[in-house]
């Protein structure tokens, strides 16, 4: 029996209809495409007007296939699915057409753009005559939630979960949870004390009997999907066995040997070779740092093993590998400082008074290399003036197109901490001061007040080179003015570089491991830039904080909250509904040849060597169809991608172009064969 | 059988663009062709006794009961006589794989009618052709009018050619699988119309060697290694076509260390055999580099249409290819000015 | 390795020790130098300015000499190389102004295609194709104890090239410490050396030559190292009336850098063009080096 | 007609979780690009059958695109190699039937790369424009002369008839 095509071509407003004719569209597809019941247009489909339509014809016409002309099914397919189920038509005989964002919003000419939509439309008419009803699948999910990264956002989505009564676990790779935000003085823009806000929260996530802490880890592999994940984990050897410490630091105070700590003091400040990263630290457990570590350089010393009062070190401890199971998880794994040896006129590495951000951050801080005080890379000098030089590496096409966001921000920052704590001059070096959040522009308004000098140019260099005496001896900021129009040499004691916020070096390999893609930069890619921040193009992978994207604090706490409300929901919800778009194999036409047992990166397809027939486990398919088109005797079928399918919507597709094949029966007739 | 034989039934052979090898494999049913003479007159078999086309022509339209065509359509003639058969038989067979998919003679439309000819009646070493003469349609003499078949540039299937009941594939068909398509139409026990009277699966299912995984380094021609006999030969690199391949032979190329070459065609509901083969082929290349794919793929599979389209060029998605389109005499006119 | 040779005007007059010791060091490291056969000028800093399309004609026609046999062309001359390399590009980019270069080409019987010639500067050569491991292995003399400032003008690392950073080139210093010799990174290397400011302002270009000077002088460099002609004229010949009009005593030898490669390579000073330079740079070297090999090799 | 002109028919494969998203971001950020490539979603550039391909040349495509996520970067972690292996043998047999390579292009674009997707559609069109038409469908009869030769067999057995009549 012949299907009952209903075709709904939408205007979005102008945004279709401005670009293709769709009145024409939809009577084209209603006069001349063969099986088409019902032909419309409309201005909003997605309206609920324009679904009651649908459900209307359904229900009055008896449609048995359903195609919408709209905008990418990425948006709108779950809604006109779900208006075909309302109608009591199985939501899988549906099928969008995009002719928004693949066609009218990128097409300049009308009628290419119009003859393109009739294409995609017949297509899907083709396409959709082949459907087959389908039932979603749902899976149970499993109430614990791994969390990648102990930075503010990590600990935010952790706390949350954990706070809800679900089990979480925090994976973090340095020996102590805090992040970034641990080596910070101040936050802007109200100046609270980041360690006295931070570090409630580190206790709490430590102490907290929802939460399995694992510091100094590694995330090695993660199978499975969405509701079900087994994840594998690297324990990095602490060598300080973690039940038997008690954290009293002898070890620490005792191990004779001291390195420069690149890390928590960014190059600061020196720490042992068995060290706590910050005296808050949490989990209070050590950890040897086996480069350094005189033992493990020329097996002498043990003299935090010799000291220790439980006997909790232990130099031969391995990497361990643990194994959990996990029904989702967040990624919160943050960004990464640009080398701002990348700029070399800016002299970073070669005058010594050319700071990072983080160094300087380090410097001022209160519990840092030397106790906040402002000096000088003497130790002991205080500077006169301080020049702060904006967008270094960011906002530039050698290095990251991108504005790292909070940098503007964290300058008007720093500066108050020079003028608080020194007499110095802060001249402040911009393009464009971004201050758009909530009490942001007040707090630029505020270091107006307070006397910071704002340059508006980017810095062509710093140099030592003087030109007259007033400049020698000093680190002069070369920079045209551009509101006085004018090159400009600004004399200064020291000079911060606020270089560019930038994705973890690892990203895009943490980001396969989970199944995530990245941006070109390396930030990870979200399911929808607006509406759907958190999540993922995978179901049960969530990203927050910087990880994502640069940000500053409240932004992170807010993703990291955000992506714990999506995963409580997934829990609460229990269950988790998995498309149906799964392979299956006939076995009758199965030979056995084994050609696509190993093409299964999920290992879904099992050979039954005695029925000699492989199978697919359904539970693990995924729905990729690569082994639908490895299948040299055409026994698997992909669901809702079948050749069938696939076929009729090429052949919709060309529905311009294609003719009949010659030969067979018309033509027979056409040449007359003698009569007896 | 003899007693579902009430009237004798008419059986007609006729042969087109074929070696002849099928007719042989009809005879390859041995003595159980005296039970074909009981159950059939055989009315026209060029092949093994006289009979005119005139004879036919006289027939009533649907008069033959049952036709088996072999060979594909190349010439004129061949066609009327497709369409002469057509009209005279209840049911027409598509009789191997000549008729079914173009077999050998399909490997033809890699090229067009000129560039075969300049190869059949000048190029080859033993032709001596100074004055170019070529076969004309139509060549006046002083009796009047020769006619010869006008040669197509393309060669056609059957069923591209006329409606087609059934097919029963292989080059030849093998006997057994002969013998029972006939006692299948004797019972009146036929499948759907248009379908192919064989198996639903693939020479694998007969095949006795042992299979594991797949994943292939290189490809190697036949004349590179002496296979090891226990383990599938794709494993071992040889181009096997048995996994793409209808069963129905019984796997007897695999069974003498030779690989399948893929002569009963596509499986039950594949359309183009050699897509799926190169699919199936490339998804097991070991490599995740584009440049050694590329060299294994070059190295191994030195010439791919006759690898993957050997017997099925004339019925694949394409058939052929795009030299015949462009240089032919005959299409190519038409096709200049088309869009 | 075969390179097309593009000398310049500047190599045949005034630095002439450039192309001596260019050819001297050359020789040593076995690079064949083809020079183009009836090269002409390369239109120098203001031609472009002047008439485009006859600065890039004239320019193109060079390139155009450079025979099937090679597909590099070196000029040691920054400006030369400079302009090569631009009316490469702009051939390559601009179509209409290529349709008119084409005739006026062919109207001297020759042609060129853009991206045919690959225009290199003899330090990129040097640094890129000869490389670390060749050119320290053929070290004689190493240049230890000698501080020496590279200077690297503004011209050789446009149009952008990705050979060197543009805004803090590094490749000759990187050089000079194969070669054993104390570079100091002072903080001006790629700044302007006045350039025709000369002819124009006096008081300008003293000005910038000064800062060159001067930072070089407080890095304690015994010489300044130059790649381009201009650049060594300034330095070197206006130093006398820059010291007269700031008071100050500057008395820095400005050489080539393949001048002091060469010493480094054991050359003999006088094959090298030592000598023609203004402020004398033979004392201080032989001073700061074991004045016994230099000039070993020859 | 042939001063018409030639407006290449193209069809896109593009995978549902990169290429797919590449093109929706080419349009919500209005990246202009030629309209002939018609898209067809697959799950993954690993479903995409040499099948598929082929049937779309002989239905009157002029070319095919084939786009899928980086390589490594695949929604399925590395089914876009099974994609790229097809693709190399399915172009070594196209060739083998003198199509050129240019028709069929593999392209990767992840979701982030609206403008290279519109870049890759733009540079297809542009090369299948340039090789001009490979009208394959519609072209499988032969010239009149085939017709006129059935007619005169026809027509002699018909003769033959009547003098035996």
């Amino acid at each position: 029996m012949a299907e009952k095509v209903g075709v709904y071509v939408c205007h979005c407003g102008s945004n279709i209809a401005g670009k293709v004719d769709v009145e024409d569209v939809a009577k084209w597809a209603g006069e001349k495409v063969k099986d088409v019941a019902v032909s419309r247009d409309y201005k909003f489909m997605c309206s609920s007007l324009g679904q009651k339509l649908v459900e209307d014809d359904i229900r009055e016409q008896g449609l048995t296939r359903v195609v919408v002309a709209a905008c990418s099914p990425h948006l709108h397919e779950k809604t006109f699915r779900r208006a075909c189920s309302n109608a009591g038509l199985n939501p899988y005989l549906m099928e969008m057409t995009n002719i928004r964002e693949h066609c009218s919003w990128v097409h300049k000419d009308r009628a290419a753009a119009t003859e393109k939509a009739r294409s995609l439309v017949s297509a899907s008419i083709e396409r959709v005559k082949f459907q087959e009803p389908l039932e979603p699948m749902f899976v149970d999910v499993n109430r614990a939630t791994l969390v990648i990264g102990g930075g503010i956002a990590g600990l935010q989505a952790t706390l949350e979960l954990a706070d809800a009564g679900y089990p979480v676990y925090l994976v973090e790779r340095q020996p102590s949870i805090g992040g970034h935000m641990a080596q910070f003085d101040k936050t802007f823009p109200t100046l609270d004390c980041s360690a006295c806000i931070l570090t409630p929260k580190m206790s709490e996530v430590g102490q907290h009997e929802n939460v399995t802490l694992l510091t100094y880890a590694e995330l090695e592999e993660v199978s499975g999907s969405v509701g079900n994940f087994k994840v594998r984990i690297r324990q990095k050897a602490r060598h300080v066995v973690f039940d038997d410490c008690t954290g009293c630091g002898i070890c620490v105070e005792k191990c004779p040997r001291k390195v420069l700590d690149t890390e928590f003091e960014a190059g600061m400040g020196n720490r042992k070779a068995i060290y706590m990263p910050f005296p808050q630290a949490v989990p209070r457990v050590p950890v040897i740092d086996t480069e350094s570590c005189i033992w493990f350089e020329r097996q002498k010393c043990r003299a935090c093993e010799k000291l220790c009062p439980t006997n909790a070190i232990d130099f031969d401890q391995e990497d361990e590998m643990i194994e959990i199971e996990v029904g989702n998880i967040i990624m919160a794994t943050g960004w990464d400082a640009f080398d701002t040896r990348k700029i070399p006129q800016y002299g970073y590495g070669r005058l010594a008074n050319v700071y990072t951000s983080l160094e300087f951050e380090r410097l001022c801080n209160a519990a840092g290399p030397t106790n906040g005080k402002i000096v000088l890379r003497d130790g002991k000098t205080e500077p006169k003036s301080v020049a702060i030089v904006h967008c270094v590496g960011s906002r530039d096409e050698r290095h990251n197109p991108y504005c790292s966001g909070i940098c503007c921000m964290a300058s008007l920052k720093l500066g108050h901490l020079v003028l608080e704590k020194t007499d110095a001059e802060v001249y402040s070096f911009y393009i464009d001061m971004r201050t758009n959040q909530k009490n942001y522009e007040e707090f630029y308004q505020r270091l107006l007040g307070e006397g910071m000098r704002f340059v508006r140019g980017k810095v062509a260099e710093v140099t030592d080179a003087a030109r007259k005496p007033s400049e020698q001896g000093k680190l002069i900021v070369q920079c045209e003015d551009t509101l006085v129009g004018r090159q400009q040499r600004f004399p200064v004691d020291m000079v911060i570089l606020m270089g560019a916020i930038e994705p973890q070096v690892d990203a895009r390999e943490m980001g396969l491991k989970c199944g995530i893609s990245c941006s070109m930069e390396g930030w990870y890619t979200e399911r929808h830039p607006k509406l759907d921040p958190v999540a993922t193009m995978t179901d049960g992978i969530f990203v927050a904080g910087a990880c994502q994207g640069p940000k500053d604090i409240p932004a992170s706490v807010a993703q990291g909250a955000a992506a714990a409300a999506r995963v409580a929901g997934m829990i609460t919800k229990g269950k988790v509904m998995i498309e149906p778009i799964v392979a299956s194999i006939d076995e009758e036409g199965c030979s056995g040849c084994r050609i696509c047992n190993n093409l299964c990166p999920y290992n879904a397809i099992e050979y039954d060597a005695e029925a000699k027939v492989s199978r697919v486990i359904t539970a693990l398919c995924k729905g990729c169809g690569t082994c639908v088109s490895a299948c040299p005797a055409g026994a698997i079928r992909g669901a809702h991608f079948s050749d069938r399918q696939i076929f009729a919507e090429i052949q919709g597709a060309l529905w311009d172009a294609w003719q009949p094949r010659g030969g067979a029966s018309e033509e027979a007739e056409a040449v007359p064969v003698s009569a007896p | 059988m003899s007693e579902t034989a009430v009237t004798k039934g008419k059986l007609a052979i006729y042969w087109a663009a074929s070696c002849g090898g099928c007719e042989i494999s009809l005879l390859g049913i041995d003595t159980k062709i005296l039970d074909v003479a009981e159950a059939f007159d055989v009315v026209f078999c060029p092949c093994i006794a006289d009979g005119k086309v005139r004879d036919m022509e006289k027939m009533q339209d649907g008069e033959i009961d049952v036709c088996l065509f072999n060979g594909g359509i190349r010439t004129s003639e061949q066609e009327y006589m497709a369409r002469l058969m057509r009209k005279k038989s209840k049911v027409l067979i598509a009789f191997g794989s000549c008729a079914s998919e173009g077999c050998i003679p399909g490997l033809g439309n890699l090229h067009n009618r000129d560039a075969i000819f300049e190869d059949s009646y000048q190029e080859t070493a033993s032709t001596d052709n100074p004055d170019r003469v070529r076969p004309q349609a139509a060549t006046r003499v002083d009796e009047g009018t020769l006619h010869l078949p006008v040669f197509y540039d393309t060669l056609k299937t059957l069923d591209q050619t006329v409606p087609v009941d059934y097919y029963l594939p292989g080059c030849p068909p093998e006997s057994p699988r002969i013998w029972e398509a006939i006692e299948a139409i004797v019972a009146g026990k036929l499948p759907p119309a248009g379908s192919v009277i064989g198996e639903h699966t693939t020479v694998c299912d007969s095949c006795p060697r042992t299979r594991d995984e797949k994943k292939i380094k290189a490809f190697k021609r036949t004349w590179e290694v002496i296979p090891d006999e226990e383990t599938c030969l794709l494993e071992q690199g040889l181009v096997c076509c048995g996994p793409a391949t209808r069963a129905g032979c019984g796997a007897l190329c695999p069974a003498v260390n030779s690989p399948c070459i893929g002569c009963y065609g596509p499986n039950e509901g594949v359309e183009d055999y050699g897509a799926r083969l190169m699919s199936a082929l490339a998804s097991v290349i070991d490599s995740e580099d584009p440049e050694e794919i590329d060299q294994i793929i070059e190295q191994g599979i030195p010439d791919p249409v006759g690898t993957f389209y050997r017997f099925s060029l004339a019925a694949s998605y394409l058939r052929r290819s795009k030299q015949a389109v462009a240089d032919g005499n005959g299409s190519s006119a038409a096709a200049a000015d088309v869009r | 390795m075969k390179y097309a040779y593009y000398p310049g005007c500047s190599l045949e007059a005034g630095s002439a020790a450039y192309d001596k010791s260019v050819r001297a060091v050359l020789e040593q490291l076995g690079v064949e130098l083809d020079e183009l056969d009836d090269w002409n000028c390369c239109g120098a800093t203001e031609y472009f300015s002047q008439n485009e399309l006859v600065a890039t004609s004239v320019i193109a026609r060079n390139l155009a000499l450079v025979d099937g046999e090679h597909d590099q062309l070196v000029a040691p001359c920054a400006a030369c190389f400079l302009n090569l390399k631009k009316t490469d590009k702009l051939l390559s980019e601009q179509p209409v102004m290529k349709g008119k270069v084409d005739e006026a080409l062919a109207a001297g019987g020759l042609s060129y295609r853009p991206g045919r010639v690959r225009v290199r500067h003899l330090l990129d050569m040097l640094y890129t194709d000869i490389g670390q491991e060749a050119i320290r292995a053929k070290v004689v003399q190493p240049l230890n104890g000698l501080r020496v400032a590279p200077y690297y003008g503004c011209q050789i690392v446009r149009p952008l090239n990705g050979f060197d950073n543009p805004e803090y080139p590094m490749k000759m210093d990187e050089m000079f410490e194969w070669l054993g010799a104390e570079v100091v990174d002072y903080p001006v290397k790629a700044h302007c050396c006045g350039g025709h400011m000369t002819q124009i302002s006096e008081p300008e270009a003293f000005e910038l030559i000064r800062r060159l000077l001067q930072s070089a002088d407080e890095y304690q460099a015994d010489v300044i190292l130059c790649m381009c002609p201009m650049c060594q004229l300034n330095l070197d010949a206006y130093q006398g009336r820059v010291n007269g009009h700031f008071g100050t005593s500057f008395k820095l030898p400005i050489v080539f850098f393949t001048q002091l490669l060469g010493v480094a390579l054991g050359i003999e000073m006088k094959k090298l063009g030592f000598g023609k330079e203004l402020v004398s740079a033979e004392p201080v070297i032989r001073s700061k080096l074991d004045g016994s090999s230099v000039g070993a090799a020859t | 007609m042939s001063d018409q002109k030639f407006e290449p028919k193209i069809v896109g494969f593009l995978c549902n979780w990169c290429s797919y998203r590449a093109a929706d971001l080419a349009g919500s950020a209005r990246i202009m690009h030629a309209p002939n490539v018609r898209i067809i979603r697959v799950m993954c550039s690993g479903r995409v059958d040499p099948s598929f391909v082929l049937k779309a040349l002989s239905m009157g495509a002029d070319g095919v695109m084939i786009a899928g996520c980086h390589p490594g970067e695949c929604h399925y972690l590395e089914q876009n190699y099974k994609a790229m292996r097809r693709f190399g043998m399915l172009q070594h047999t196209l060739r083998g039937l003198g199509v050129e390579d240019k028709r069929v292009q593999l392209v990767w674009a992840s979701a982030a790369e609206g403008q290279r997707l519109a870049d890759a559609i733009d540079q297809l069109v542009a090369d299948v424009r340039e090789l001009g038409p490979l009208q394959w469908a519609g072209n499988w009869e032969e010239n009149g002369e085939r017709l006129q030769a059935l007619e005169d067999i026809v027509k002699e057995h018909e003769e033959a008839m009547e003098v035996t009549a």
